[in-house]
């Protein structure tokens, strides 16, 4: 069990909803992976044509089965936008949680480490609780736990590119300098061996989408991933080895037979 | 009156509310979130916040998102 | 489930005895890791002083209750006393399957992999199932299997590094190469991620001792790394997407609210 | 007679068998594996099998391992 | 031949005179590399007691042989301290050129984005051509543009680890993004093989201090990155190979005597 | 200057033939190398048609120009080829010298160790100075000194394919056991910081051809390898400074002003 | 009258100049910056420019810097 | 006689020599390496090593390598 927010959660993934090839894989991959935490966003509707089509399915699962839904700002890239779609996002989800996501260029997805801090400031202000989208940079982590943030999402690598954790020292020194504050690694998490590092490394948490959504077997990536944040939290509870340059034996090399002592002549 | 809605022009009777306005357009039993030029507009004002010629309204509906 | 030799199993991790800080962790990490395998060791008694006490907890336990032991011939430097302990291990252990360890330099532990498949040939012959440990590379890899050899067992770092997979294309490329043959990395794992990530490259287990052992809570990290080795082969079977070197949204970006375009500006 | 075992000198009647041997030094009930001169004993022969002057005998016991 | 603000120089290699064993070691260091640029502080004069004894040396070599200084804002933390470090060196040093250091963390020396593009802006305003000192992150060194720099200096990684460049992409990224902007790779630079790689990447030059200073023989370490930023800038521009994930035969294969047909068999 | 075999050599670069655009480019580049030993090859000479033209010219420039050839067994799987191949050259380039290539996998040209190894036991007992080709393996490399090898030629990566030194702590394993032999990194070289970092591991010197012959402008590369094997060896001598996981100040901290001391407040 | 200079109380006559407190401390051949309550001073203007009772002086030096 | 040269078939005369044979295919001027059924043959033996029928024949030369 963990708290992130107000709140106590069992699983440390969080998961998107988006880009999966249809609501019935999004639906069993959710509850193959087990989160408690499903993102979401607002988009400019289409009612008159396709209306309560596919997406009313999207929606009306999710509201009756996620047990917590988070609200992003994707696609925002000023403060304005920002803190405009969150407070939209806050009146018609009827929660204050929203994923910052402020994007300071279109080709990278790099978030915008001055806009995400005011925005973030502002949407304090307001009673939000902000789950901002940011680098590894250890600054601007504390801008944003000064701005009043109390958790803290740097990306593992960029979004969408499944290249797990590119900066792992930057992550550690993150996690050293802000025992309190939950961490949780979002986008670009591409396997399981990711997420069970990010845990392993004293990360609270992770969030990914792509990972599952694009897997072949959506379903069971899921499943996968479900392990996979059991395992490293396990890990990173069980207190692992130091790793060493230089090997050192298993098994005993006490009581050796005389044979091996000759060999060694 | 003439406003905007999501990027294209809607004709409608003057000083409509924005319940109003989402019944014309056929979203009337469809949860939706709205902006007046670039506010929000909480849902439960729906029925008495009424708009005015020229207004820029954005209607959002829920969406996957990661 | 998947096949060892003529075995069917459930459980993809293989665990070592050794180093643990004392019988009854032992046995309860044995439990938590689920493992069905579990590798054991002969050595001279020092019977007149301490006989029947510790050690022989140890084995009562082992005997009721591991699925399969795998004797090693860890501390073999030579093809002789490699088949020999090999040998004694057939008879007490009344099993043909040996893991098949001969080192060529004490300080970094490495096979020699001369000698190895040598006596890989040998005992082959003589009907052992031969768990050799090898390093990543290729050509001996082959030269193992003509030598009889159904599984081939490729460190992924030097044994009680913990340093985890160090030449992960090597490792691909033996995978890639040798289709029909079980590949369990042996060695050098040192958390859940290490092993999580050997089974996403398809390898079809991983045999692990000192990770365990040395960890504060033995047994809570067993339980991380059957975790673990679920995650990895779930995603290996579910088909990981490709990491990619640039960044892709995963919200979609269609039906955006007219303030994301003016920001564009 | 005079044999080594373990890597010490040890003093028995002579052609002891090896389950003498055993029982000599306290093994009996103990599950072991024994090598004579670098080679395998297999145990369903340790009541026959005799031991000379100046064998060298290995008694192994099961270990953990990695 | 390369520019940095409006002069232009022949190494792309500056280097710092701290650390050094003593000045004549610092200068011989300074020969050796062929550094026209080189770096320089202002600290309080403890005049009373030992003035005019070793530190007036260094200070006399440096005025009448470095070709450039270049005075830093090493040790500020707040944009006020930089702006006033700077103004003070530029009246001494006589130079409008300053390195701008604002630093976000004590124990990380991590650049503090924030202060950093605040000073930027201030002290280009008011004429300076300033070298700041940042991470590799493409939002804020685009924001140091915006501020007014035409130089960029990216941290390769903390400042005296000599770990060299820990985040290759992203530095990629930012030489991609920034075409028309001087990029020097400041900070971490540990071996010669660290320097050549980063002029490689395209970046116009490398600052260093540590790797020189506290080598056992610092004159001859400093000839060694002579040479590999030579080395690293001709490779740049002859256009090095792709790197490939396969083998390629570098020996052709036409021509093969018979014997080599028949071992293919 | 240094030695391999019995020679007195002032460049630590080998060069190979082949892979250029032209007999001039060719010849250009091993001029700007400054390489002193050449590889060559001997294969079918198509002499009825094409005799004498650009393959002559090639010939004819390196018999006189190229301080030593260094012939190779390229191409060749088995003992007895190589073996055969060697003898040729010998006869033929009229040196004792051979770079020995026996191939495992034509896939991966990866060096078969069982094969190399007997082939350099062979060719030393007949006199032969062999360059064996060879993977990083410590326990193959042993053997090969054991077969009379006074030199050892470890692959950075796969032959041509650029990707520099893969496995670096095995090289240096390498460097460690083995302070008496020749150790050359043979293979893999892409880029001059490739270069230059194996010479800062300690090897003598590096082999290489597709990075230099495969670049768009050869010559230039060529002048680069030259500075980078300088620097790298230079580096090596000078004693680098250690690697920290830390940041540590390179300007001092004292005699700060007072404003620095205020800031911390 | 009384001064901060570099951390440290030093008397001097009254409104000395930068030029006369640098020659009263033995800095007169030493090139030096000087700060007044943290502002920059420019050095053609030590010579006019006076000091206050309680002014907080910084005189700094060339150090080595990386 | 019949014999195989780098993998074609050449006719020559009986017993011609080396020397003989590439004087013959036009190799006269050319620095080559020779091998004789898998076996090398020294150069200054090219004079007087004669051939058999069914000599397989290679001959060499140099190329650029890596």
């Amino acid at each position: 069990m963990w708290k992130v927010g107000d709140q106590t959660l069992s699983s440390r993934l969080l998961i998107g909803s988006a880009r999966y090839p249809s609501p019935e894989v999004l639906q069993t991959s959710i509850e193959a992976s087990g989160a408690e935490i499903v993102t979401v966003s607002l988009r400019r509707e289409s009612a008159l044509q396709n209306k309560a089509q596919g997406d009313s399915r999207f929606w009306d699962y999710l509201r009756s089965h996620a047990r917590y839904l988070l609200p992003n700002t994707a696609g925002c890239s000023s403060v304005k936008e920002a803190v405009l779609t969150a407070q939209l996002a806050r009146d018609f989800f009827e929660t204050n949680w929203i994923k910052l996501e402020v994007i300071g260029n279109d080709e990278t997805l790099q978030p915008d480490p001055f806009a995400t801090v005011e925005a973030a400031r502002i949407l304090c202000r307001e009673g939000f609780e902000v789950f901002p989208y940011t680098t590894e940079d250890l600054i601007v982590a504390e801008k944003l736990v000064e701005a009043g943030c109390r958790i803290v999402m740097p990306w593992g690598s960029p979004i969408g590119s499944g290249q797990g954790l590119r900066h792992v020292e930057a992550l550690q020194s993150l996690r050293a300098h802000l025992p309190g504050i939950t961490l949780i690694v979002d986008a670009g998490i591409g396997r399981p061996s990711h997420a069970a590092k990010a845990l392993e490394l004293g990360f609270d948490a992770v969030l990914l989408n792509t990972a599952v959504a694009l897997a072949k077997d959506p379903p069971l990536m899921a499943s996968a991933f479900k392990h996979a944040v059991i395992a490293g939290r396990q890990a990173y509870e069980a207190g692992a080895m130091e790793a060493s340059s230089r090997a050192h034996a298993s098994t005993p090399s006490i009581g050796m037979p005389f044979w091996h002592q000759e060999s060694s002549l | 009156m003439r406003i905007q809605v999501n990027g294209s022009s809607v004709e409608t009777v003057p000083a409509i509310t924005i319940e109003g306005l989402l019944q014309q357009l056929g979203y009337e039993n469809q949860m939706v979130a709205v902006a007046i030029n670039a506010s929000c507009v909480p849902r439960q004002t729906f029925a008495e916040q009424s708009l005015q010629e020229s207004d820029i309204i954005e209607i959002l509906a829920p969406m996957a998102g990661g």
